[in-house]
């Protein structure tokens, strides 16, 4: 089995084998010979790996995230993204910028303030709107200057993770 | 000890707080009553309680603050007391006298006393009369700009802009220079009239680099005040508490301190008539020169770490307190035993500047074993909601000395793992290892200077490779493969020259 | 206090002690390597450990009891001692041997002590030679029946019978008349070889309801010893603890005894030689006379109860006194605190004599809260094996005072839930709250008795309603309802008129 | 909805009414006048239900048994077996005895000694076959006299619990 792997900014290719509860696995990348590793892993919970490497015994969690997956090892956090090969194409995503900007809400909550409007210009680093959740509110400021092209949400309103509030251009 | 009288006991607050009272009123074979909005219907208390009654709608304002719902929900359920935790209607004088009106005990001091120390100000005055020192200051609002311009000058800069009727680190404004004055305080006085319906704001001397400590007092209704110790609360992150410890590391290298502090904090008690558990905050400075901030007169989050040291259990003595018992203990039958740390498990991210993150916990793994206590609000499959305080848990430790709770506690750490939600339980693990921690070199500004000071650390090839192939390991089962592999085509990544060797 | 100077530590163990003796070692900074057999690949131990090695198949002597493989894996893994636990190679003095011939320190008694302690008999001998009183009977192994016939008309009947190598109440018989004598004769020697690989087995006077308490005693490698005072572990069945506590309440009627047993025992542990963690039994009888039983030379299951009173760290201050540190407490040092009790939870089901229940752990809610202290080997998903004991837990409570614990520790086990295999949790629920359990009238045959004079509890109508409803709710949650109907019919319950009212 | 409910020994038909989380039911046997029910049923964790009873609160668990449902409240433990009207008849087991009587190992464990032959003749109480699990021996015996019929485990064979050891006649 072939992975492509990402972790963070970087990354490898991915070659394993899973024979029982043992994994013998391959990491390659441009630069360094590939580096081997023959692991005993074993999902002790779900999504909790028990895992052994040679005689060092690591738990391992992974959940996922909004993109890809968390793993946490002895109070470590990788976010890692596992691509099949054959479908890699498919995952080329664009990462070229329209010009338009998407400030979203990093976190669930309700919107308390809107402090633009539609089609008013507004200054980088100037505030769009505010959220509030757990008694913590957070300002969405813009991260450069231009015009406000749409606006998703009103005051009072709940929102997502990840919901988009305003449009930027 | 026997129990006390009360029968059944209406606990008028959410969370782990709301835990901590059902467990003791349990241990005390009092009947608990949890009150719940409209999200907690799943909540923890609920399903430890006894009885639970629906309050309302999320909002606190329609279920934790509602006055009148609560004590229509003690009489529907025949309790004769109310505990109020913390936070919410806790130090609502307005609200214990409701109680006593509908021939409720309200657990907790007098209102008389919760009037006379719920502005800062009056605190400050009543502290100067009853001999506390204070930290240098206009005790009376700020009129306008030009009066603060006027009293700012006249203590000198740094300043510090408070909100009279406030608490956890809302409505404050560190002020450097007269330049900073205007804008400060605007802030502070909107983010009070926010909070706290008021935006009386006062102006005090900024001591620099402080230590928070506080000492807990204990009372009965006769007057017998007796006081607890310290706890060191200077680990704050946006003004709020996130790590305390008894003893405080400035108590061992200055016992005196502790006795000086303790006559203080009840000298304030008598003079303000009170009685039940409350809790005197203060400054320390660097010269070990203490300053009475305020007294809250309530139970605080992180009265654990007293209770492991003591071996007195608050809680228990609140009901009994309340249910009219005399306080059977002396001062000198305090004893003080070993070292204890507490750390507040928050639903946040600190590497996004604590951001909140409420939403629902996947897994769940606390940690156990000698020496540790957990006092959780939460359970795997809980959604934690977005409607009040990110506190979920509090882990609190005892060892026998400061360097073994510190390193208790870090034991503690590791084994605990919560995933769905953020928390800061990664950032305990870098506070507890850090040298100026372990040296007890503690003031509020700690835990900025740390995160200031904290470089990225050497990475290792193989967490990360073992990382990666738990990963493919994980979506391998989940996703089980094809039988007919396609044949393979080049990564696009690969060809774009962007695969690099994993660092 | 500082680390000890070891840098990895084995632990020759397994379950919640291996558990118990890894959160030692990373709280001393110390890596940790867990041994496994192939059941336990999953096990909690190691999960948690730093290194893991498999040693061989479930059975006890390919693995857990395999001297060689062991030691073999302390060698590849670097280890520089060996702990043992408790049970399998804990009392082994061959393998201490071996331990210190491969350059390993067995973090325990010297082997020349594990020796002279190691067989009851000369134990006893030990002990009558050092001054510590012992029950009436006859030291040297029985010959025949015809000589158990001789010694047990000596000594008068009832007597019992034990095995010399024994422990845990294995090749252990009362025999109340000389017509029992023969079948128990029979049924000890047999269970004692089949246990212990000796048939060897003694006979003793009986003493009638003894409560069974022991004294927990601490010396260093320079002579040094101290005793952290005793445990009452009357509670038994089959032989084995199951509830412990400190103080014992027979202490809290009379405070001398303490000081007398425990100099007994540090009398035994002195002419022994002994040092590290150490256990000398003892049963005391009504009228408060105690008799030496024998030693046990390693650590308790129930030492949490004494670090719950005494704040002091015994798997610490085992690893500091194997690391060859003089142990820095007299006496005078030693205080008790309040009142620690502890339950262990076996795999067991109470209400069909006991019968074990391994198994698959579907659902594990342990409790928390102040004052709770869990020492577990498990985690929900795990699966219990049928081939060790059933241990599942140990849950142990302080308060600051014995009624406080009980109704504390009743708290705890109301809380605690497990699913899947049977547990005996609610079987603690009753001892703690038997009124002659309350006043603290305990003896060894105390358990059999309750259990024999429990009756029925008055049956409510609502709880039956209630279960039955929940169970339907969950019944058809699982199993959606299908859209048509189809006609109805009569059941054959109610036609054959067995549907009744459910009481 | 109906269902017989068989609690212990005792029977009773259920009526129940689902409607959000709360869930109206009515109990009935032959002897008392039906008892009414109105709970608001939570599951909070699978097979975990928080239920409210008016202002009382309790905690149900429910798991399932060998034959039904295994549901604690309090520390008290029920039995509970949940029937379809339109399947009761289907589950209408025999009850008789055949005078043919089979002794299962009540637990999951190691044949450590068999005590008898196939053939033999046994008495009642004689004990038949010895299983271990966790340290701890169990001797099946006879529950009358009887035959020897067969013997379905050999010394050092695991057995699950309920797993058939010996027929006797």
């Amino acid at each position: 089995m072939k992975r492509f792997i990402r972790n963070g900014s970087v990354e490898a290719m991915l070659e394993m084998e899973v024979r029982g509860g043992l994994v013998n696995a391959s990491i390659s990348g441009n630069q360094l010979a590939p580096r081997n590793h023959s692991l005993s892993v074993s999902e002790v919970e779900p999504g909790v790996y028990s895992v052994l490497a040679g005689t060092r015994a690591m738990e391992v969690r992974v959940t996922k995230a909004r993109e890809g997956w968390t793993v946490h090892i002895a109070g470590r956090q990788f976010t890692i993204d596992v691509v099949d090969p054959r479908e890699a194409s498919a995952c080329g995503k664009g990462f070229g910028r329209q010009g338009r900007q998407e400030i979203v809400s990093p976190m669930p909550g309700k919107v308390v303030r809107v402090l633009v409007e539609e089609g008013s210009a507004v200054e980088e680093g100037q505030g769009l709107i505010v959220v509030e959740a757990m008694k913590m509110q957070n300002e969405m400021k813009a991260p450069k200057a231009g015009k406000v092209l749409a606006l998703a949400a009103r005051a009072g309103a709940s929102v997502t993770a990840g919901e988009v509030l305003v449009t930027l251009e | 000890m026997r129990p006390p009288k009360f029968r059944k006991v209406l606990v008028a607050n959410r969370g782990e707080i709301a835990v901590r009272v059902i467990r003791a009123l349990r241990e005390l074979g009092i009947a608990s009553v949890a009150v719940y909005s409209d999200t907690d219907r799943d909540s923890l208390a609920v399903r430890m309680a006894n009885e639970a009654v629906h309050l309302g709608a999320a909002a606190s304002s329609e279920s934790y603050l509602a006055i009148e719902k609560i004590i229509g929900a003690a009489q529907r359920t025949g309790a004769q007391a109310i505990h109020p935790g913390y936070g919410f209607l806790s130090e609502n004088a307005d609200f214990a006298e409701a109680c006593e009106r509908a021939g409720i005990v309200f657990i907790g001091p007098p209102a008389a006393a919760i009037r006379k120390l719920g502005s800062k100000t009056a605190a400050r005055r009543l502290a100067i009369a009853a001999g506390a020192p204070v930290v240098p200051g206009v005790q009376k609002p700020v009129l306008d700009l030009d009066d603060a311009r006027h009293i700012a000058a006249e203590i000198s800069y740094p300043v510090i802009l408070k909100a009279a009727a406030g608490g956890g680190g809302k409505g404050m404004r560190r002020v450097n220079t007269e330049g900073e004055l205007e804008a400060g305080l605007r802030d502070a006085s909107s983010e009070a009239e926010r909070s706290f319906k008021s935006s009386e704001v006062y102006i005090e001397k900024l001591v620099t680099k402080p230590r928070h400590i506080e000492i807990q007092i204990l009372g009965d209704r006769d007057g017998h005040v007796i006081h607890l110790g310290e706890r060191e609360c200077s680990l704050q992150r946006r003004h709020q508490k996130v790590v305390e410890e008894c003893p405080s590391p400035v108590m061992l290298a200055c016992p005196e301190l502790r006795h000086a502090m303790g006559e203080a904090a009840l000298r304030v008690a008598r003079a303000a008539g009170y009685y039940n558990a409350g809790t005197c905050e203060f400054l320390v400075d660097e010269h070990r020169n203490f300053y009475f901030l305020e007294m809250n007169t309530r139970l605080q989050v992180e009265h654990p770490v007293t209770e492991l040291v003591t071996g007195l259990d608050l809680v228990h003595w609140q009901l009994r307190i309340a249910a009219g018992e005399s306080l059977a203990l002396q001062q000198e039958d305090i004893h003080f035993r070993g070292s204890a740390i507490e750390c507040r498990v928050y639903a946040e991210d600190p590497e996004q500047n604590y951001m909140p993150s409420p939403g629902k916990i996947l897994g769940l793994k606390e940690p156990s074993g000698p020496g540790i206590r957990i006092d959780s609000g939460v359970y795997p499959g809980w959604t934690v909601p977005m409607d009040y305080d990110p506190l979920l848990a509090k882990l609190a430790v005892w060892a026998e000395d400061r360097p073994s709770a510190i390193r208790r506690m870090l034991r503690a750490v590791r084994e605990y793992s919560v995933t769905g939600i953020q928390t800061n339980l990664r950032l305990f693990q870098e506070i507890l290892e850090d040298t100026h921690f372990d040296a007890g070199l503690l003031h509020t500004g700690f835990l900025d200077e740390m995160m200031a000071r904290r470089g990225r650390g050497e990475e290792q090839f193989e967490m990360h490779d073992i990382a990666a192939i738990v990963a493919a390991f994980h979506v391998a089962r989940q996703q089980p493969q094809r039988t007919a592999p396609s044949a393979e085509r080049t990564s696009l990544w690969r060809s774009a020259g962007r695969t690099e060797v994993m660092r």
